[in-house]
């Protein structure tokens, strides 16, 4: 219960600080506030995929079945916080830059996590009635998570002729000065803490499936 | 679960008084509700996951 | 000398099939495992042959009082079931080549017993059953193993095809421990220790 | 170990060659594919990245088609266990990668001769054009083959193994059309940087899966 409230009230802090107080950026004027919605929905899709990627990990070492609820469980967090994350981005991306798709980078890297998603549950329905589940979702999870790294390295090599340098990269290079900075870290945190509450609920449901199942 | 409740609704109102660009707005929107709306959907999953288990003990 | 020692197995799939099984088997003694179907028999067999794991227990297999690595078990065991498809692609020399290694004058003369020499260079799709089944038994006594695992050897052979069973039986036996999932009766009198799954 | 590893390959290329899916399969899906390109655009395509897009296009989804296939054929004919109980997981592993990196370098070479066949395009490195095929091909084959089991035991056909195997193989596949886009330019340059990054990103996934496999390709 506690982190419920603690996460409340960062949370109302995080509202307050970036609807009210924080000054806009230079150029953008209102709308750069969006990255202190933005970049933590994209923090928190990435933070779901390694954890499901670790879970899945210790899940193949320890054989233990909860750990593989954590993978399902953060997975479910994840596509749900990618979704939001692309859909926020090409929204901004439309203001930014007159768009709603470009291939920048930091789309790409987010919808590729999104495919990732997408491959994973559809594997998860295919395999549902399956004795090997959890180990074939664990080894996707697996091979994802280790694959993944190398589009990072890829994403700037990405059509690099097309790509216009905007004014301010909207996602992550803008010139944060110091308010800005520590809105950001509030706001990082707050999701943070959110994640780990939508986690805590999903491992719940998942806890509780089973328990049906087993009567 | 209702904490959520009043938040969102607080950042509404921070909204409309004020003269924000259409897009924050919109990008708002669709963060918050969609946050709110997940929590929502999952806190009656739970209840009717627990209502079915204690209904078949 | 080979022991194979099973201590408390037990597996569960929709039901409990078995728990706290415990047995064990040295090289010249036999067991039979019996059961209706869907008892669970062939998944023991599994296990013993580590295949499968079981949800407790375990298996543990000593060769000369040297317990054996659970990596190497696969290389003292020679294991004929139904469920073991052979490559309808090859021909039961081809099977023979990748399953064993070399086909050497006693596969020869095995094949020969077993009444499949005159075939041994068609593909194995265009067998019957029974030849099917044959092929298979070839398989496992080929592999010369000290433990040998055979589900329900004796299905699709004629009387014939038993009669070549029982000897080969008879044969190995002094050598091998000898594991038999069956519910023919002939097969069941021929091990002297047995388990009956309900 | 190589003795059992030469067992399991001979094995699966006698099936295969009697079998002849596999064969028949990629030919048909190459030719068709590239003809059909070259009837839409009249063979003229002037824009090298296109050309570089279109001909590894076709090569994805020709291994797309059989890349699963070597373990569908085991888990279809449920003969899976009998390999299992002859041979250890890892030696199934090493030798159904092998035969998918040669299945995958086949189909490279033979895309990239219909293609230029075909397809008028002016090729100004072919060396590097061939390395880079053969690279990324490997690097196809090394990305997907585990993905392509885990396919084959969920028992989906082919259009789960494209959805899974995609999203892992984006990475290789963007540069690969890349370094293959400048094959077709005038100027000079080195595809080494793409070369290292595609067998990098091979090795990686090689190495993981080499681990990996076990854990899936047992108690059938």
């Amino acid at each position: 219960m506690i982190v419920i409230l603690l996460n409340g009230i960062v949370m109302m802090l995080s509202l307050y600080l970036i609807y009210i107080w924080v000054p806009p950026a230079a150029i953008l004027g209102e709308t750069s506030r969006i990255v202190y919605l933005h970049v933590p929905l994209a923090w928190v899709s990435c933070l779901a995929f390694a954890v499901a990627g670790i879970a899945s990990l210790s899940f193949l070492k320890k054989s233990k079945i909860n750990y593989i609820v954590y993978a399902r469980s953060s997975a479910h967090i994840g596509l749900f916080f990618s979704i939001l994350t692309v859909i926020t981005g090409s929204l901004w991306a439309k203001v930014m830059w007159g768009s709603y798709w470009n291939w920048d980078p930091r789309e790409t890297s987010i919808t590729l996590l999104l495919l990732l998603y997408i491959a994973y549950f559809s594997l998860q329905q295919i395999v549902s009635g399956n004795p090997k589940a959890p180990m074939l979702e664990s080894v996707y999870l697996i091979i994802a998570f280790v694959a993944s790294p190398f589009l990072i390295f890829v994403a700037p090599r990405l059509y690099p002729t097309l790509h216009p340098e905007p004014v301010i990269n909207a996602q992550g290079q803008l010139m944060l000065d110091t308010e800005m900075r520590l809105v950001l870290a509030i706001s990082l945190v707050s999701f943070t803490l959110l994640y780990y509450i939508l986690l805590g609920l999903w491992v719940r449901i998942y806890v509780l499936k089973s328990k049906l199942h087993e009567e | 679960m209702k904490l959520y409740a009043i938040v969102t609704a607080m950042q509404f109102l921070a909204q409309t008084d004020s003269n924000y660009s259409k897009t924050l707005f919109w990008v708002s929107a669709v963060v918050w509700c969609g946050i709110v709306c997940y929590l929502v959907v999952l806190h009656r999953k739970i209840k009717q996951l627990e209502k079915r288990v204690n209904g078949k003990k | 000398m080979v022991t194979v020692k099973a201590s408390n197995l037990s597996k569960r799939y929709t039901r409990m099939l078995f728990r706290d099984m415990s047995f064990s088997v040295a090289t010249g003694q036999s067991l039979a495992i019996a059961g209706p179907n869907g008892s669970g028999k062939s998944t023991l067999l599994k296990i013993i042959a580590g295949v499968m794991t079981p949800d407790s227990g375990n298996v543990a297999y000593w060769y000369n009082d040297k317990p054996v690595d659970t990596a190497y078990i696969r290389n003292y065991i020679g294991f004929a079931a139904p469920y073991i498809n052979v490559y309808k692609y090859l021909t039961a020399l081809e099977n023979i080549t990748f399953a064993i290694g070399t086909v050497d004058d006693d596969a020869v003369q095995l094949l020969d017993v077993l009444g499949l020499s005159p075939h041994s260079n068609t593909m194995l799709m265009f067998y019957s059953t029974g030849m099917i089944q044959r092929v298979k038994l070839a398989l496992a006594f080929l592999k010369k193993a000290s433990v040998l695992c055979l589900d329900e050897p004796g299905s699709n052979l004629d009387e014939q095809g038993k009669r070549v069973l029982f000897s080969l039986l008879e044969k190995v036996q002094p050598t091998t421990a000898i594991f038999i999932a069956t519910n023919d009766a002939h097969e069941l009198n021929f091990c002297k220790r047995s388990i009956v799954l309900d | 170990m190589i003795k059992a590893l030469w067992r399991n390959i001979q094995k699966d290329i006698l099936i295969e060659f009697r079998s002849r899916i596999i064969v028949s399969i990629v030919l048909s899906f190459s030719v068709i594919v590239t003809i059909s390109i070259g009837f839409a655009t009249g063979g003229i395509i002037n824009s090298p990245l296109l050309h570089a897009a279109i001909l590894w296009i076709i090569i994805f989804f020709s291994g797309m088609n059989t890349l699963s296939h070597v373990f569908f054929r085991e888990i279809e004919e449920s003969t899976a266990l009998f390999g299992v109980i002859h041979y250890p997981a890892v030696v199934i592993y090493l030798s159904k990668l092998l035969i998918n990196c040669c299945v995958m370098v086949v189909i490279a070479i033979m895309v990239i001769i219909i293609y230029v066949f075909v397809i008028s395009v002016s090729v100004y490195h072919g060396i590097y054009l061939i390395a880079i095929l053969i690279a990324g091909s490997l690097s196809l084959a090394f990305a997907t083959t585990v993905i392509g089991a885990i396919a084959a035991l969920a028992g989906a056909r082919g259009g789960l193994f494209t959805i899974l195997a995609f999203p892992v193989v984006l990475p290789l596949f963007t540069v690969a059309i890349q370094s293959t886009a400048r094959c077709f330019e005038q100027q000079v340059f080195s595809p080494l940087s793409a070369i290292i990054f595609l067998l990098a990103f091979s090795m990686v996934l090689g190495m993981v899966s080499y681990l990996l496999f076990p854990y899936i390709w047992r108690e059938f």
